[in-house]
């Protein structure tokens, strides 16, 4: 199971090598791209801090999760940092499986929940000026009262 | 008796600081270090609302103990992908 | 929009660059993969024979469906035939949109469509045998009695 | 008057053919064209309760008249992906 925080450029073909299997049908990848604008704001770049040792600890925990879930065979989880200009990949998920209904749908839940919980943050940099942002779907906007 | 404080992103940038070293006394939990580092850091008051706390890599109820040479990191919302 | 039957070595990376876009947020890719077996028998190879120009015109039809239905920016679509080992990739999606649901419901409809209609056919080689495959999923397995 | 028939998988290997040129008269439907086929080939006979046909690259029904030089292509149920 390849699971990796870094500042280095991801490659999918890397991701793809890691979950290729003979008993697999169906490799889905997910790339999550830096787009040019977000609520009709035009964005310059991105800039991705991350707290690395414990985004890995959750990636992996998502992943074993999904492939249990979802019947995987592997999955593969990466994370980039640092500054990253438009078209640039921030994340990378590769899974592969017997049949294809559950590249889909694991891989689909697999961002949903990285998306929640893994601690990794993006700064949007404007023309005018920059925001951390908060994400909506995120642990943070959402837990019991019991973790604040 | 001290703990390890990682700040990240935001509360990095209002804290000046990715890391703090501060002294814990017996009973502390979550709460009681926050409570008092939000007492020193000010500016660090308008990000507790949203704010969760993992302990040694994993996220924890602010009731739970902390123990010397303990991590404790503030986690703003998340925002990866 | 990149729609091609080939018997060429299909390229992720050619399809992920044929949808890249400075406003695509999320990029899906789907890799149809030769699996070592198929209901409980081994497969030593696979044989792809095709109609190519009307494949490719069905799957330019089913692409721009996709792309009207599910939002998405761009779609590529390639269908390698001839002899494929095990692990070879015989089926390439990518496709691109502003947010990542759109990429993995726009994909897995695009799967489904060409399992019905796209004028191309497998058959499994055995050690001890071979057959043509009838896909279950077929328009042929199920069209209206008027086109019988 | 003739028309090419497009043979593929397993329907071509059972025919020995991939293509085929076929006479065709007026008032030819694709149903009139594939009975004649399919009583001069008994071997196709087994294929035809799944098979859909293709004029000039487009699925039709079998009551569908077809024109001097079109192409008609049998098309055995569908397995790629």
């Amino acid at each position: 199971m390849l699971i990796r925080v870094t500042e280095e450029v991801l490659r999918p073909e890397e991701a793809t090598a890691a979950v290729e299997s003979p008993g697999a049908g169906a490799i889905g990848l997910f790339l999550g791209v830096v787009r040019d604008n977000n609520k009709g704001r035009r964005v310059a770049y991105l800039e991705y801090d991350a707290y690395p040792s414990m985004a890995e600890k959750v990636m992996r925990e998502i992943a074993e999760e999904a492939r249990d879930r979802f019947g995987l065979i592997d999955c593969a989880v990466l994370h980039r940092t640092g500054r990253l200009e438009i078209g640039e990949t921030s994340l990378l998920i590769a899974v592969s499986c017997g049949h294809r209904a559950a590249s889909f749908e694991g891989g689909h839940w697999l961002v949903d929940e990285i998306k929640k919980r893994v601690p990794v943050w993006k700064k949007e940099v404007w023309e005018d000026g920059e925001e951390w942002i908060e994400g909506p779907e995120s642990l943070g906007m959402q837990a019991p009262a019991s973790m604040r | 008796m001290e703990i390890t404080v990682l700040l990240f992103a935001s509360v990095a940038e209002a804290a000046g600081a990715r890391r703090l070293q501060l002294p814990i006394e017996h009973g502390d939990t979550v709460a009681t270090v926050r409570d008092r580092l939000l007492a020193e850091r000010p500016a660090l008051a308008r990000f507790a609302p949203n704010l969760l706390y993992a302990l040694d890599e994993e996220y924890v109820d602010t009731a739970a103990p902390v123990h010397a040479g303990a991590t404790l990191a503030l986690i703003p919302p998340v925002s990866g992908g």
